[in-house]
C-alpha cells in the first residue's frame, strides 16, 4: 500500500521533472503521446490485465473521443473542457450499453465482436462526411486554454497531457487495490469462484470497459487538442493492434506496464529508423520474441533478469 | 620580390576560399514521405526522386556552393508520426524548408506545426484545401484536384454527356475528388445520377458498378489509386458497361495498364505530361524538364519515373531556385518561392503569388486514353 | 425486371466473393480445431500463395502449374517453420499470448515479402481467359468458376481427410481433448504442426486462384484474413460446411448491402450482422448449442 | 434451510440427473455421497446457480432461488467450495478472503478510485475481519503470499476461510477431503465441526467414507443421476441397495 503511494509520488516527480533535463525540441513532442498513448494503454489494462477481457477495438474510444471533441469544437460554440467531460461520459455510456451483449462473449468471440465495434467505429469516422469531415479529416480544432492561457506549445502539452495521465494512473491504482479492482482480478482468475463469492462479474466487467472507453475518449479529446486536425486512419483497427502490444509487452495487470508499453512502443519507430524499411521488420521478431521470453512483460521482465544477475555476482564475492 | 608577393596573394586567396567553402555548412532540406503503409506507392518515387535530384545538384557544385543535405523521413502514412517527424526536423534537424507529406491527410495535420514553426512546406498531396486557403507558409506542387475535374469535365461538354455515375474510393484521395466532383458538376451543366463509394482494400465492385449501370449515366468516372480502379476496370468489363469509363490522375503510370489489362483499353484520364512526354509538341514548355526527370530516374532506378516521382522533383527545384535567389533563411525562401514565375517542371507551369500556391492551371493536366496499351492524347 | 436482374447480379457477385472468404475461413478453422489458436497470420498465407505464384512466373518464367505449386509449398513451409519457431517455444500458452505471436508473425513475414518483393501490387493472368459468362440474366467471370469448383475441392478433401484417414482423425481427436490424444499415443505435436502445414497450404491456395481476381500485394493479407475470420465465426469455427455458409453469407449480405444500401457502409453493414449473430447465437448459426460445463 | 424438489439436469441428451428432492435442515451437516458420475457435483452446481436445472426448483428458506445467479445466492448467505480448489491465483491470500468480503461491503467503482473517506474505513474492515478468518482456518501467517503458490492442503483452507468471510448460512462443500492425507483430514473434520458450531449450515459432497460417517449427521445418496437413499448415517450404512451401488451386485 505504502510503497504503491511512494512509487507514485516517485513517478509524478519523474515525469513533471523530465522536460527540465531534456534537449528543448522534438522529445518533447514525443512525450506528450506518450502520455497519450499511456492513458489509452491503461485504459485497455484495465480491462484486458485485470478483468481478463480482450478488445481489439480500442482505438473506436478512442477516436470517439477525439470526434466528439472535435466536431463540437469546430461546428458548435461550447466549451472544450465541458465537451470533454460531455463526450467522455457520452462515449463511456455507450460501452456501458453495448457491453451488457459484448462482454457476454468470450476468447476469440470476444475478440471478435470488439474488433467489429472498432471496423463499424471506423467507418462512421469516414462516411459522416458532413460531421467529421469524412477521410480527408477534420482541421481548424483549437488548443485548449483556461482563461487566455493557451495551451499551444509542446512544452505547455507536455504538462497538460500528463497531467491527465497521472490522474489516471493514480485513480487506476487506487481503484485495483480496492473492492472492485479485487474483485475484477477475482474475475481473471477464475469467473465462477468470483460469482460464487457474490461478485456480479457481469456488471463489473460492463462497468470496467465504459471505464477503459472513458479514458480513452478523454486521451482521444486531448490527442485532438493538441494536433489540432484528425482523419480516421489515426483511429483504425492497426491503432486497437498496437494498444495492445503496449499492454502485453509493458506487462498485463501492471498499471507502469501500461506506461512503460506506451514509452517503448512510441520511442520505438525512433529506435527502428536506423534499421530503414527493415523497422517492420524488427517490429514483427520484437513481438514475437518479447512474447516467448518475457512474458510477464518488461515490468515484471526486467526485475527479474536483474535479480538473475546480480545473485549470481553477489555468489562469487 | 613581386613574384613572392603574387604567391602569398595567391595562396592567401586560395586559403580563404578553400576555408570559405569549409565554412558553407550545407543547406538542410526536410522530406516527409509515406515510403511505407497504404501511401507508399506515392512516398517511395517520391523519395527516390527528391534524393536523386539533391544528389544531382549538389554533383554540379549545390547551391552557390554550398551541399544541399536531404534528411527524409518515412511517415508510413500516419498523420500522428508525421507531426511528430515534422517537430523533429525543424527542432532537431533544423532545416530551413520541408518537403512533403505524400498525401493529403498527413499534410494537413502538419499544417499548424509549419504555420507555427514559420517553417515553408510544399506538400506533395494533391487535396485543393491544403493551399485554399491560403496559408502563408504552405505551397503544393500536386496539381489540385480541381484540375483534373475540369479537364474531364471539358471533355464530357465537348461530348454533350451530361449524365453522370461517380464512384470514388473512401480515403482521403478519394474524398477530395469526390467533393470536387459535386462542387464543379453544376457548372458544367452535368448531372450526377450515382454517386457510390469502395472502400481501399475491396476486391469486387461489380455491385456497386451493377447499380449505376441501373441508372443509366453516360459516361462514369472513377477516383482512386491501384489496385482498385484497376478492379473497377475489370468488373466493368465483366459486366458489359460500354459507357465511357474515366479515372483520376491517381492511376497514371503504366502500373495502371499492366493490372487492369485488356480492361484498360479505351480509359480516359487526366494526368500531368509526364506520361506522354514524347508525344508532346517541341516548343511546349516543359518539355525539357519532363526528359531530364525521365532520363535520370530511368538511369538511377531502373524503372520509369512517374507523375507521383515529379512532384518532389518540383518541390526540390522550386526550393533550389528560391534559395539560389534568396538564401537559405526560412523567411527569404518563403518570399522567394511565393515570387516564383514561369517555373517549367514535372507536374505543370507554376506561377505561385501570394493568394495562390498551388501555383497551376488546367493546362497542367492532359486528357490521355489507353490505347493498345500504351497512352495517347485525347485531342 | 430491372431490379430482379440487378439483385442476381449482387447475389452472384456476393457469392464469388464469399467463396473466397469460405476458402480463407476453412484454412482458419483447420488450425483453430486442433490447436484453439486463432492465427492472425492466416490472411499473410493467403498474400503469399499469390505473391509467389507472380514471383516465380515473371521472374524464373515458369509454367503456371509449377509456380503454384512452388507457391504452394513455399507457403507450407512457411507455416510449419512459423508453427516451429513461435508457436512450440511457447510454454503455457494463453489465448492472449498466442494473439500476439501470431500478429507478430503477420507482420513480420508481411514486412519479408514487402522488403523482397517490393510495395507495389501485381496482377496475375485469369487461369481460362476473362470472357464473362451469363448465368440467369447476370455474368461472371471463367476465373469465379475456379472459385468455386477448388472451394468444392476443399470441402470433399477436408470430409475426406478428417473422417477417413488415419491422421485426419488423429487431429479431430487433439481437437476434441488433448490429454486423451496424448494418452492414446497421438502425437500432439505433430498433429499441431501438420494442422500448421495444412492451413497454410489451403490459405496459399486460396491466394493463389484469387489472385487474377483481385491482385495481390505485400499487404492484402490483413483484409481479406479479417473477412475470412468473419466466415469462420458466422460459421461457428468448424472445419466443415458450417464456415462455408458463413463465408457465403458474408459476401452476399455485403454485395446487397452496397447494391440495395450504401457502399459506404457495406462492411459496416456484415459487421453490424456479425455482431447480431454473436449476441444471438454466440456458437455459429449452424451449430447446435451447448450448454458450458463447469 | 435448502430445499430442492424434483431437480432434473440434461445435458444435450444425457440425463445427468432425475428427480432429485431433499432438504437440508438448518444446522445440520449433510453429506452427499454417490459413486463417480452419480451426479454429485452437478447437483452442487445446481444447488449454487453455476447452471439452471432443467426442471424442479431450488428453495432457500422457503424462497425459489432456481434461476438465480450465483452472486445473487451469495447475498443470501449461500456459498460453496470447489472440488478442484478455485483460488484467484495471482491474487494474495489476504485479498482472496476480501474477495470473500464482498457481500458484506459496498464500495462501487467511484468511490474506489476516488479513495472516498468511508470507503477507506470499510477497506480496513474488511481487511481485519479477513485476517480473523485466516486465523479461524489456521494459515494467518500465510497472509502476503500469492494464492497460486499454496500447496494443496493450504490451499484447501483458504478457500474455506474466503468461504466463511462471507458470514454463509449455508456452506457447500465440493470433497474437501480429497488430496488430503490422513492429518490434514482429521484437522479438516474438525474444522467442519467449528464451523457448524458457528450456527452455518453445512452440505457436503464426499468420496472419503470415515470422514462422513463421523461428521455427518444425515446423508443422501446419489447414484447415476438418481436418489437412491437418505438418512442417518447409521441407517445409510444398513441400506442393501446402497451396499449394491457402491460394491457391484452381491454374487
Amino acid at each position: 500500500m505504502k510503497s504503491d503511494k511512494l512509487k507514485f509520488l516517485l513517478f509524478a516527480v519523474v515525469v513533471l521533472a523530465i522536460p527540465l533535463f531534456i534537449p528543448k525540441g522534438y522529445l518533447t513532442n514525443v512525450l506528450i503521446f506518450v502520455g497519450i498513448n499511456s492513458m489509452l494503454a491503461l485504459g485497455l489494462n484495465l480491462l484486458l490485465g485485470y478483468a481478463g477481457q480482450i478488445s481489439l477495438g480500442q482505438a473506436a474510444f478512442f477516436g470517439l473521443g477525439a470526434y466528439g471533441s472535435g466536431v463540437l469544437n469546430t461546428q458548435y460554440v461550447i466549451n472544450p473542457w465541458l465537451a470533454m467531460a460531455l463526450v467522455a461520459v457520452g462515449v463511456a455510456a455507450f460501452a456501458f450499453a453495448i457491453g451488457f451483449p459484448v462482454l457476454r462473449l468470450k476468447g476469440h468471440y470476444l475478440a471478435m465482436a470488439t474488433l467489429g465495434v472498432g471496423v463499424i467505429a471506423y467507418i462512421s469516422f469516414n462516411e459522416t462526411v458532413d460531421l467529421t469531415g469524412g477521410p480527408s479529416g477534420l482541421s481548424g480544432i483549437e488548443n485548449l486554454s483556461i482563461g487566455s492561457f493557451v495551451f499551444d506549445s509542446d512544452i505547455k502539452n507536455y504538462y497538460l497531457v500528463w497531467s491527465f495521465a497521472l490522474v489516471s494512473i493514480l485513480l487506476a491504482m487506487n481503484m485495483v487495490n480496492s473492492r472492485f479492482g479485487r474483485g475484477l482480478r477475482a474475475i481473471h482468475d477464475s469467473e465462477v469462484a468470483a460469482r460464487v463469492m457474490g461478485v456480479n462479474a457481469r456488471l463489473m466487467k460492463v462497468q470496467v470497459f465504459a471505464l477503459s472507453a472513458f479514458i480513452s475518449a478523454i486521451a482521444g479529446s486531448l490527442y485532438c487538442h493538441v494536433m489540432t486536425f484528425i482523419s480516421p486512419t489515426s483511429f483504425s483497427f492497426p491503432v486497437s493492434i498496437e494498444l495492445l502490444t503496449m499492454v502485453v509487452i509493458g506487462g498485463l495487470g501492471s498499471v507502469f506496464g501500461s506506461v512503460l508499453g506506451a514509452l517503448l512502443l512510441t520511442l520505438l519507430p525512433e529506435m527502428l529508423r536506423a534499421f530503414q524499411d527493415m523497422d517492420i521488420i524488427v517490429y514483427g521478431l520484437l513481438l514475437i520474441s518479447m512474447t516467448i521470453y518475457l512474458p510477464g512483460g518488461l515490468v515484471r521482465g526486467i526485475p527479474a533478469l536483474f535479480r538473475k544477475i546480480v545473485p549470481a555476482r553477489g555468489s562469487h564475492a | 620580390m613581386k613574384k613572392l608577393i603574387t604567391v602569398a596573394l595567391v595562396s592567401f586567396f586560395v586559403f580563404c576560399m578553400a576555408s570559405a567553402a569549409m565554412a558553407a555548412a550545407p543547406i538542410k532540406i526536410g522530406a516527409l514521405f509515406s515510403v511505407t503503409g497504404p501511401a507508399s506507392f506515392l512516398g517511395e518515387p517520391e523519395r527516390n526522386t527528391a534524393q536523386m535530384v539533391v544528389d544531382e545538384i549538389n554533383r554540379v557544385g549545390g547551391i552557390k556552393g554550398r551541399k544541399i543535405e536531404l534528411i527524409a523521413y518515412d511517415t508510413g502514412g500516419d498523420s500522428t508520426k508525421a507531426v511528430q517527424l515534422a517537430n523533429k526536423l525543424i527542432k532537431n534537424d533544423q532545416v530551413v524548408a520541408i518537403i512533403g507529406p505524400s498525401t493529403s491527410g498527413e499534410t494537413m495535420a502538419v499544417i499548424p506545426v509549419v504555420e507555427k514553426a514559420q517553417v515553408p512546406l510544399i506538400s506533395c498531396a494533391a487535396a485543393i484545401k491544403i493551399t485554399e486557403p491560403v496559408k502563408p507558409w504552405v505551397f503544393k506542387t500536386a496539381q489540385n484536384d480541381s484540375l483534373a475535374v475540369a479537364r474531364i469535365y471539358e471533355q464530357l461538354k465537348k461530348e454533350r454527356r451530361t449524365k453522370i455515375a461517380l464512384l470514388t474510393v473512401s480515403d482521403g484521395f478519394g474524398a477530395s475528388g469526390r467533393e470536387q466532383l459535386k462542387a464543379q458538376a453544376s457548372r458544367y451543366g452535368i448531372q450526377i445520377v450515382a454517386d457510390d463509394t469502395y472502400g481501399p482494400k475491396d476486391t469486387d465492385m461489380t455491385a456497386q458498378l451493377t447499380k449505376i449501370r441501373g441508372v443509366h449515366p453516360q459516361a462514369i468516372i472513377c477516383w482512386g489509386t491501384n489496385p482498385g480502379p484497376a478492379v473497377i476496370a475489370r468488373n466493368a468489363k465483366q459486366l458489359g458497361i460500354n459507357i465511357p469509363l474515366y479515372m483520376s490522375h491517381g492511376v497514371s503510370s503504366k502500373k495502371f495498364i499492366e493490372l487492369a489489362g485488356d480492361a484498360a483499353e479505351g480509359i480516359r484520364l487526366p494526368t500531368g505530361k509526364v506520361l506522354v512526354a514524347d508525344l508532346l509538341p517541341k516548343n511546349d514548355k516543359q518539355k525539357k524538364s519532363l526528359q531530364s526527370f525521365i532520363k535520370d530516374y530511368q538511369h538511377h532506378y531502373r524503372t520509369e519515373g512517374d507523375h507521383f516521382g515529379g512532384h518532389a522533383w518540383d518541390a526540390v527545384m522550386l526550393l533550389r531556385y528560391a534559395i539560389e535567389r534568396g538564401g537559405d533563411n526560412p523567411a527569404a525562401i518563403r518570399k522567394q518561392l511565393e515570387a516564383t514565375r514561369n517555373f517549367a517542371g514535372i507536374g505543370g507551369v507554376f506561377n505561385y503569388a501570394a493568394r495562390d500556391h498551388a501555383g497551376l492551371t488546367k493546362d497542367a493536366f492532359v486528357l490521355v486514353e489507353v490505347k493498345k496499351k500504351n497512352w495517347t492524347l485525347v485531342k | 425486371m430491372e431490379f430482379l436482374k440487378e439483385t442476381m447480379q449482387f447475389v452472384i457477385s456476393g457469392l464469388a466473393t464469399g467463396a473466397i472468404y469460405a476458402l480463407i475461413g476453412l484454412s482458419f478453422a483447420i488450425i483453430y480445431n486442433s490447436t484453439g489458436i486463432i492465427n492472425f497470420a492466416q490472411g499473410e498465407f493467403v498474400m503469399l500463395g499469390g505473391v509467389i505464384t507472380i514471383f516465380c512466373i515473371t521472374a524464373f518464367k515458369l509454367p503456371i502449374l509449377i509456380a503454384v505449386a512452388v507457391a504452394i509449398l513455399g507457403t507450407t513451409a512457411v507455416g510449419v517453420v512459423f508453427e516451429r519457431l513461435a508457436i512450440r517455444p511457447l510454454k503455457n500458452a494463453t489465448p492472449l499470448a498466442l494473439i500476439i505471436i501470431t500478429i507478430g508473425a503477420s507482420i513480420l513475414i508481411r514486412g519479408l515479402v514487402m522488403l523482397l518483393w517490393g510495395k507495389d501490387t501485381q496482377a496475375l493472368p485469369a487461369f481460362s481467359g476473362n470472357d464473362p459468362i451469363e448465368v440467369a440474366g447476370a455474368t461472371m467471370l471463367p476465373q469465379h468458376i475456379w472459385i468455386f469448383g477448388v472451394t468444392l475441392l476443399v470441402i470433399a478433401g477436408n470430409r475426406f481427410f478428417f473422417h477417413h484417414t488415419i491422421t485426419g482423425k488423429a487431429m479431430r481427436a487433439c481437437s476434441f481433448n488433448r490429454k486423451a490424444a496424448n494418452l492414446v499415443g497421438i502425437s500432439v505435436g505433430r498433429m499441431v504442426l501438420l494442422s500448421f502445414g495444412i492451413s497454410a497450404a489451403l490459405g496459399s491456395l486460396a491466394g493463389v486462384i484469387i489472385a487474377p481476381l483481385t491482385m495481390t500485394a505485400y499487404d492484402v493479407g490483413v483484409m481479406l484474413g479479417l473477412k475470412g475470420f468473419c466466415a469462420a465465426i458466422m460459421g461457428g469455427m468448424g472445419s466443415g460446411l458450417g464456415t462455408v455458409l458463413g463465408g457465403l453469407i458474408l459476401g452476399t449480405l455485403e454485395s446487397l448491402g452496397a447494391g440495395w444500401i450504401s457502399s459506404g457502409y457495406k462492411d459496416a453493414i456484415a459487421f453490424l450482422i456479425l455482431l447480431l449473430i454473436l449476441f444471438i447465437r454466440p456458437q455459429g448459426l449452424f451449430k447446435k448449442g451447448e450448454t458450458e460445463r463447469v | 434451510m435448502l430445499k430442492l424438489t424434483g431437480i432434473g439436469k440434461r445435458f444435450g441428451g444425457l440425463t445427468a440427473l432425475q428427480g432429485i428432492s431433499f432438504e437440508i435442515v438448518p444446522g445440520s451437516i449433510t453429506g452427499i455421497i454417490g459413486p463417480n458420475g452419480a451426479g454429485k457435483t452437478t447437483l452442487f452446481n445446481i444447488a449454487t446457480g453455476i447452471y439452471p436445472p432443467s426442471e424442479g426448483a431450488v428453495l432457500l428458506d422457503g424462497k425459489d432461488i432456481s434461476n438465480w445467479p450465483p452472486e445473487k445466492r451469495a447475498y443470501l448467505g449461500l456459498v460453496r467450495t470447489f472440488q478442484n480448489i478455485e483460488l484467484f491465483g495471482k491474487m494474495t491470500v489476504l485479498e482472496n478472503v476480501m474477495v470473500g468480503l464482498h457481500t458484506q461491503s459496498k464500495s462501487g467503482i467511484f468511490a474506489c478510485a476516488l479513495r472516498m473517506p468511508w470507503q477507506m474505513s470499510e477497506e480496513r474492515r474488511i481487511r481485519e475481519e479477513a485476517r480473523k478468518w485466516l486465523e479461524f482456518v489456521g494459515i494467518p501467517e500465510l497472509e502476503n503470499v500469492e494464492a497460486g503458490t499454496l500447496s494443496f492442503g493450504k490451499g484447501r483452507l483458504l478457500e474455506i476461510a474466503r468461504a466463511m468471510a462471507l458470514k454463509p448460512k449455508l456452506l457447500l462443500m465440493d470433497e474437501p477431503a480429497a488430496g488430503l492425507n490422513s492429518s490434514e483430514t482429521a484437522d479438516l473434520a474438525d474444522l467442519i465441526k467449528r464451523i457448524r458450531d458457528l450456527r452455518v449450515t453445512v452440505g457436503l459432497v464426499e468420496h472419503d467414507m470415515d470422514l462422513v460417517m463421523d461428521i455427518c449427521d444425515s446423508l443422501v445418496v446419489l447414484n447415476l443421476g438418481t436418489m437412491l437413499a437418505t438418512g442417518t448415517p447409521r441407517e445409510i450404512q444398513d441400506n442393501p441397495a446402497v451396499v449394491t451401488a457402491y460394491l457391484g451386485e452381491a454374487e
